[in-house]
């Protein structure tokens, strides 16, 4: 058998898998395992297994980079027509079809300005902070389980991974910001920063809430506890729970937040500080910035999904003969386009009302959701909750009352203009 | 030529793995260095960063996936976040003119030095040499059954020998949160 | 007694109490708040009562005999011994308390008017709720203790209501004779108690056979002998005693016409309607104890003889007094005589029924006395008074109903039968004839001074300082319509014709026979009684009817040293004050000279002692203690600053010797493990 | 062989903390010095669950567990503290802070 005789086997073999889109993308890698063992015999050495390994997460990286990498690409051009449609604009259509190369150009673009480094920054730090920036964003998206079987690394703690790596925005935020060597910069670092911290409880606590139900922190695990439908028909996704509607709320508030999108983009706030930690990047660091920002939001939206959308599950029955990562990537389309939403319908806060918002609301309410969350487990006897009044009951009652209670606590308006304080502002 | 490959392929590769956590340790290593030489506090702080992701890595890389997170969580998200902040709000925070004279003088600041690099390179050399006579950590063997620490096992743990530990500790966060939060508070009357 | 009658029961002397706690608590201004507490208190514990009276006269049908309802509970236990406490409903206690219930209110209401003006409006009506809170526990106690203690009760509330007005020092004065003189029969009453707790084991009066008024402890009472004498008897003289004190019998009688220093309502309500006769009530509640041996006890025969001395005693002096009040006090005096009497002769239902109807036509006469006083400017003086019939005709006429009732006037006034079953038991009491005469006297001696009085108050001419007489408000007019009607319809279940709270009290079924109108020995008795009202009221009116009245009394012009020794309450006071008073006065010398010189010396002695004890001490601590002591501190001093100049305050330093400390460890742990 | 390498960075980190804390007068330093240490401590309690009889007793995960949250808490009142010197005393340096010798 000879090279080509091989590859041609293996090309017949790869047309043989479009016949089931389903499983496409995991027999696509095991038949490139199978490939390269087959080469190695070929040549005459047995294939390490390391090696295989290495190989095939080499290529994992290079899909899901591509991947995030197209959805940012298209994301940029979609959010940008979309705002023009919301202003009563065409937005960009000069460049492609429907303007869709648009970020070619802007790729084009960007790496042919010039970088500018200010003369007193610190130039090692300035220059590490767009990489500190991107690497743990890249490094998302591998957590998520994007269809049945499919998830590049399938660890147990997950969500926690996911968490930990996400922390890394924080540091390279301020790094960004004090190695400018510019107030607006330094202050914009400062209100990313208090802005994230805030947020992130919670966001993991809200996410707990779903670790706690599901009794995993696997990605994968809690989106096969979604899979299925009760009453024959609904979906069993944890968002048509009570205590999975508040804390997906939560959630899109907080991922809303972490992605420092409008309602919640003061850090970049033009109007108020230029462009924050961002003032002093031009040109290609200022674009692998804007990508790490969409990456994480892309990789957020993803979390969501596999937390309360019911992950790569079809909605119905009926439903379940297109592939999962389809519905994987059609529910992340739909959520990221939600944001866009968002973003054209919503002003920005006020500093201090965000912080009030995150202790005051968020905060106590992740804490309530966890508690409904517990109560529907108990009331429910596990994972018979869904067919169980008294859980149903119990955790709406929960979630209801705590909700109007807060609701009527935080938002009187109390200290009116008169008291306000502007954090990191003076 | 073909010997150094021949030799180069008979290496114990498939041992390979398991002394990847050489290349976090000895970069931790390294940071941890550059972050008690540098002098600038944001270098340095930024270097003990760097040293506790690679200590954290180095969790992972020994099979402790869920302390590993954790520990990048809490160092890298939290206790680097404050570290920075208080440099922040302590300015001037290095020690240039300090209002002891006897910390102004250049010799008795050398030997304070001195005597702590002395002092710590007399623990490391103790430690060392007990490590490597100890009969114990030479002839320790990695167990049959790989060591893994499942997220399941530590939760029942948590929840059943360690529980009073657990409470304490919640204990003694929250009274850490409202107490550095009381301590940092500024006071009414300045 | 089941649970809606025991709740009853605790309601009716709770209320007014609580009432009473609220009240006491608010302020001086809160008068209508106050008044209206107290008054809606009593009202509804009026109706309870009512209600309870109902039940128990419901209770009886079938088979004959007292049906006792009691409703007991544990107050202490100590040791294996539990004291109890109780609550009581038969128809002696049913009875009583609808009266002393209904009184109040009455009074109450009156007092609205009376004490309108006064600044301490507030605490009066605290006082009221309390004292009425405290004789609805006496009469409805089922214990001997809870009665000994709402007894005492009664008694704080009297003297405090007797001394209202103690910025008067006659006031004050008052309440503390009434309060001493009381505690002199209470003693006697508290060991009664004690030796009945002793001999009998319990001091619940009904408990299903186990309680002291029942049989068996009955028994074992009467075949005790202490000093000759069956315990019995002994028990019920020193529970006598206390009765005696608050019903003012004879040698204890002194206090009750001093207590009339206290306003007009209470000396209505306290000292003439309710409190004075519990101690009747009293000895009807034990009666059982004074004839465990026998219908004619010992004990029996004293207070027979003790209620007739007084009843004529009292009616004696009643004759020489000014005072308007004061000679409605002796009256009052004399009629608890009376009841008295009828105890020791050995009917209850007498006693009782003299009880109820005299309290309602001496509340009136003294209500209606108040209503003179304050119609004439708080004057009290019977010469300074006159001709206000026409000044004051409900007032005259209403006084005149109660006049007559007390007096005994026939057939139409409750006081004639009542006074006249007493006369007819006298009669009939086979031990001695002598308290049956000294009834008839003071019968007529009261038909005789309420004459006197009558004639001096409202008839001949005005001879007061004050300018216009007028009559009272409403607020008080009423009250005194209400008892005057009360007056005359209590006769009816009065007369031997209808006997029916006799009956009631024996547990039979009523009945009636008017043929008991007609039987000899009450006509006799009914004839006499009759004939010495009218020869009273004749002699009264022959004397003071006929001329204009001036200062001096005409008794005064035919033997005047008679007439003085009534005015002066025939010394009673007078002797008190030479022999027990000083008496006390001589002890109370000694026991002050024991106290300066034996006891003081003694204490002087001890302080001296340790005196020297502390100096001895203060020598040792000062030589020997102190020099050790700062010596060493002085070394510590000296040592630590040493010491403490390694505390530089230089984390640094000791992170240093730490490290230092962690090398030499493991070079020990090298060594020993080597 | 292995453990004794990893003891041996243990070592190594524990003694960079000392000297990080022994030799700089930033109270922050220090604090960072400290934090090394207690990494270096729960690099050990790893190393030596990796290498116990019965790693599946998981004592050591759980010590290192316990070791970070009481290390996190320590960091936010040890760098409170930090802040509230520098308010008083207008500087961050260990020595300075040396009002309450003896």
């Amino acid at each position: 058998m000879n090279f080509f005789a091989l590859l041609k086997d293996f090309l017949l073999q790869f047309l043989g898998l479009f016949k089931n889109l389903e499983t496409l993308p995991v027999e696509c890698m095991r038949l490139l395992r199978e490939f390269l063992t087959k080469l190695g015999e070929l040549c005459g050495i047995t294939m390490p297994q390391w090696a295989l390994d290495t190989v095939s997460a080499l290529v994992l990286i290079v899909a899901i980079l591509v991947t995030f990498l197209v959805l940012f690409a298209l994301m940029s051009v979609f959010e940008r027509k979309l705002l023009a449609r919301a202003q009563n604009r065409y937005g960009p259509n000069r460049v492609g079809p429907f303007g869709l190369f648009q970020p070619v150009a802007d790729g084009i673009k960007m790496l042919t300005k010039e970088d500018l480094v200010p003369r007193a920054a610190d130039k090692v730090v300035h220059y590490l902070a767009p990489i500190v920036m991107v690497a743990p964003a890249l490094m998302l998206p591998v957590f998520l389980p994007f269809g049945r079987g499919m998830v590049a690394v399938d660890l147990s703690v997950g969500i926690l991974a996911f968490f930990a790596l996400g922390a890394g925005t924080e540091l390279a935020v301020f790094m960004a910001g004090w190695a400018s060597n510019n107030k607006y910069s330094i202050l914009g670092a400062m209100r990313a920063i208090a802005q994230m911290i805030s947020y992130e409880l919670p966001l993991v606590t809200s996410a707990l809430v779903v670790a706690l139900v599901a009794g995993t922190l696997s990605p994968t695990g809690i989106a096969e506890a979604q899979s299925g439908y009760f009453c024959g028909f609904l979906p069993k996704w944890f968002v048509c729970t009570p205590w999975g509607f508040a804390a997906c709320v939560l959630f899109y508030i907080g991922a809303l937040s972490e992605s420092n999108r409008c309602p919640f983009d003061l850090p970049e706030g033009e109007s108020e500080i230029i462009a924050g930690h961002l003032t002093e990047y031009s040109g290609f660091k200022y674009a692998i910035f804007f990508m790490a920002e969409y990456v994480g939001m892309f990789a957020v939206n993803g979390l969501l999904v596999t937390l309360f959308l019911g992950g790569y599950n079809a909605p119905f029955p009926f439903l379940e003969w297109v592939p999962t990562w389809c519905w994987f990537f059609i529910k992340l389309w739909a959520v990221a386009l939600s944001m866009v939403w968002v973003r054209t319908t919503l002003p920005r806060f006020r500093i201090d009302q965000m912080m009030q918002f995150a202790w005051k609301f968020l905060l106590p309410m992740s804490f309530v959701t966890l508690l409904a969350a517990a109560a529907w487990y108990y009331a429910g006897q596990g994972p018979k909750a869904w067919m169980s009044p008294a859980a149903w009951s119990a955790s709406a009652l929960i979630v209801l009352l705590s909700y109007l209670l807060l609701g009527t606590f935080c938002f009187t308006r109390r200290h009116s203009a008169t008291n306000r304080r502007y954090l990191f502002s003076e | 030529m073909h010997a150094l490959f021949q030799k180069i392929a008979a290496l114990p590769w498939d041992q390979l793995p398991q002394w990847l956590f050489l290349i976090p340790g000895l970069l931790m290593l390294l940071a941890a260095f550059a972050a008690v030489c540098l002098r600038n506090l944001i270098h340095s702080a930024l270097c003990v960063v760097l040293s506790f992701i690679c200590l954290g890595v180095l969790f992972m890389a020994l099979g402790a996936e869920f302390v590993g997170f954790v520990q990048l969580l809490v160092y890298v998200g939290a206790v680097a976040m404050l570290i920075l902040f208080a440099i922040l709000l302590t300015p001037a925070s290095e020690v240039q003119a300090s209002n002891n004279p006897l910390s102004n003088f250049r010799l008795s600041s050398a030997l304070h030095a001195a005597a702590g690099a002395a002092v710590s390179f007399l623990v490391l050399a103790g430690l060392l040499a007990a490590i490597a006579f100890s009969p114990r950590a030479a002839n320790a063997e990695l167990p049959a059954q790989p060591a893994a620490a499942p997220v399941a096992l530590i939760g029942e743990n948590l929840l059943t020998y360690t529980l009073l530990p657990l409470l304490g500790i919640a204990v003694l966060l929250t009274a850490a949160l409202v107490g550095a939060a009381l301590i940092a508070k500024e006071d009414s009357k300045s | 007694m089941d649970n809606i009658v025991s709740i009853a029961a605790v309601l009716v002397p709770l209320l007014p109490l609580l009432a009473a706690g609220i009240t006491a608590f608010l302020k001086r201004e809160q008068r209508g708040l106050s008044a209206t507490l107290v008054i809606t208190a009593q009202a509804i514990a009026c109706a309870t009562s009512l209600y309870l009276l109902l039940v128990a006269m419901c209770e009886d049908h079938g088979e004959p005999g007292i049906v006792h309802q009691f409703f007991n509970f544990p107050w202490l236990t100590f040791g294996n011994q539990t004291l109890q406490l109780g609550l009581v409903l038969d128809p002696l206690s049913a009875g009583m308390a609808a009266m002393v219930s209904f009184v109040s209110l009455l009074i109450f209401i009156y007092s609205l008017g009376y004490m309108h003006d006064d600044r301490n409006f507030t605490r009066f009506f605290t006082f009221l709720g309390l004292f009425s809170g405290a004789m609805l526990g006496v009469v409805l106690s089922n214990s001997l203790l809870l009665t000994f203690v709402a007894w005492e009760l009664v008694g704080l509330a009297s003297y405090l209501l007797i001394g209202f007005w103690f910025h008067k020092h006659s006031a004050s004065a008052a309440a503390k004779k009434a309060f001493l003189t009381t505690r002199v029969g209470d003693m006697g009453f508290l060991i009664g108690m004690f030796w009945l707790y002793k001999a009998s084991g319990t001091l619940l009066f009904y408990d299903n056979g186990a309680g002291c008024l029942e049989q068996t402890a009955l028994t074992t009472l009467a075949h005790t002998l202490a000093g000759g004498m069956a315990v019995s008897n002994i028990i019920a003289l020193l529970i006598f005693c206390g009765a005696a004190g608050k019903s003012g019998q004879f040698p204890l009688h002194v206090w009750l016409p001093d207590a009339m220093e206290g306003p007009t309502p209470v000396s209505a309500l306290i000292h003439a309607a309710t409190m004075v006769a519990a101690g009747v009530y009293l000895v009807a509640r034990v009666f059982p104890i004074f004839t465990a041996t026998g219908p004619h006890s010992s004990a029996l025969v004293v207070v027979a003889c003790i209620g007739a001395f007084t009843a004529l005693f009292a009616a004696l002096i009643a004759v020489g007094q000014w005072d308007i009040k004061r000679i409605l006090a002796y009256s009052t005096v004399s009629q608890l005589g009376f009841m008295m009497l009828a105890l020791g002769v050995g009917s209850v239902a007498a006693a009782m029924l003299h009880l109820l109807a005299h309290a309602f036509f001496k509340a009136l006469l003294f209500l209606g006395a108040g209503s003179v006083i304050h119609g004439v400017h708080e004057e009290q003086d019977i010469r300074n008074m006159g001709g206000l019939w026409r000044k004051m005709p409900t007032t005259f006429l209403t006084y005149t109903v109660g006049m007559l009732a007390l007096a005994g006037f026939p057939l139409f006034f409750s006081g004639f039968w009542t006074k006249d079953a007493i006369l007819h038991e006298a009669h009939l009491w086979t031990v001695s004839q002598a308290p049956f005469y000294m009834a008839v006297a003071a019968a007529f001696l009261t038909a005789f001074y309420m004459t006197r009085q009558m004639m001096y108050v409202f008839f001949g001419s005005y001879r007061g300082n004050a300018a216009h007489p007028h009559e009272s408000p409403a607020v008080m007019t009423v009250p005194l319509v209400i008892l005057a009607a009360a007056a005359i319809l209590m006769s009816l279940p009065a007369t031997p014709a209808w006997p029916w709270y006799e009956k009631f009290l024996a547990g039979h079924a009523p009945s009636f026979l008017p043929a008991a109108l007609f039987e000899p020995g009450f006509l006799q008795i009914a004839a006499t009684s009759a004939a010495i009202v009218f020869f009273g009221i004749g002699l009264g009116w022959l004397i003071y009817g006929r001329r204009p009245l001036g200062d001096t009394d005409p008794l005064q012009t035919v033997a005047a040293p008679v007439f003085r020794a009534l005015t002066n309450r025939l010394y009673v006071d007078e002797i008190y004050e030479a022999t027990v008073i000083r008496g006390l006065r001589v002890l109370g010398r000694v026991m002050a000279w024991v106290d300066r010189q034996i006891v003081a010396g003694a204490v002087r002695a001890v302080a001296w002692l340790s005196f020297l004890v502390s100096a001895i001490s203060n020598g040792m601590d000062r030589f020997l203690i102190n020099f050790g002591f700062d010596s060493s501190c002085n070394a510590l001093r000296e040592y630590g600053g040493g010491i403490a100049s390694c505390e530089g305050g230089r984390v640094q330093g000791y992170l240093r010797v730490l490290g230092i400390g962690i090398v030499v460890l493991l070079g020990l742990v090298a060594w020993l493990l080597a | 062989m292995m453990l004794q390498i990893l003891l041996a960075i243990s070592a190594a980190l524990f003694a960079l903390g000392l000297l990080a804390a022994l030799t700089r007068r930033n109270a922050i330093m220090v604090l960072i010095g400290i934090e090394l240490m207690l990494g270096a401590g729960n690099l050990n309690f790893i190393s030596f669950w990796k290498f116990s009889a019965h790693p599946e007793t998981i004592t050591g995960v759980m010590f290192a567990i316990f070791s970070i949250a009481i290390a996190a808490a320590e960091a936010a009142v040890g760098l409170a503290i930090v802040i509230q010197v520098h308010r008083r005393l207008h500087s961050v340096d260990v020595n300075e802070a040396n009002q309450l010798k003896g």
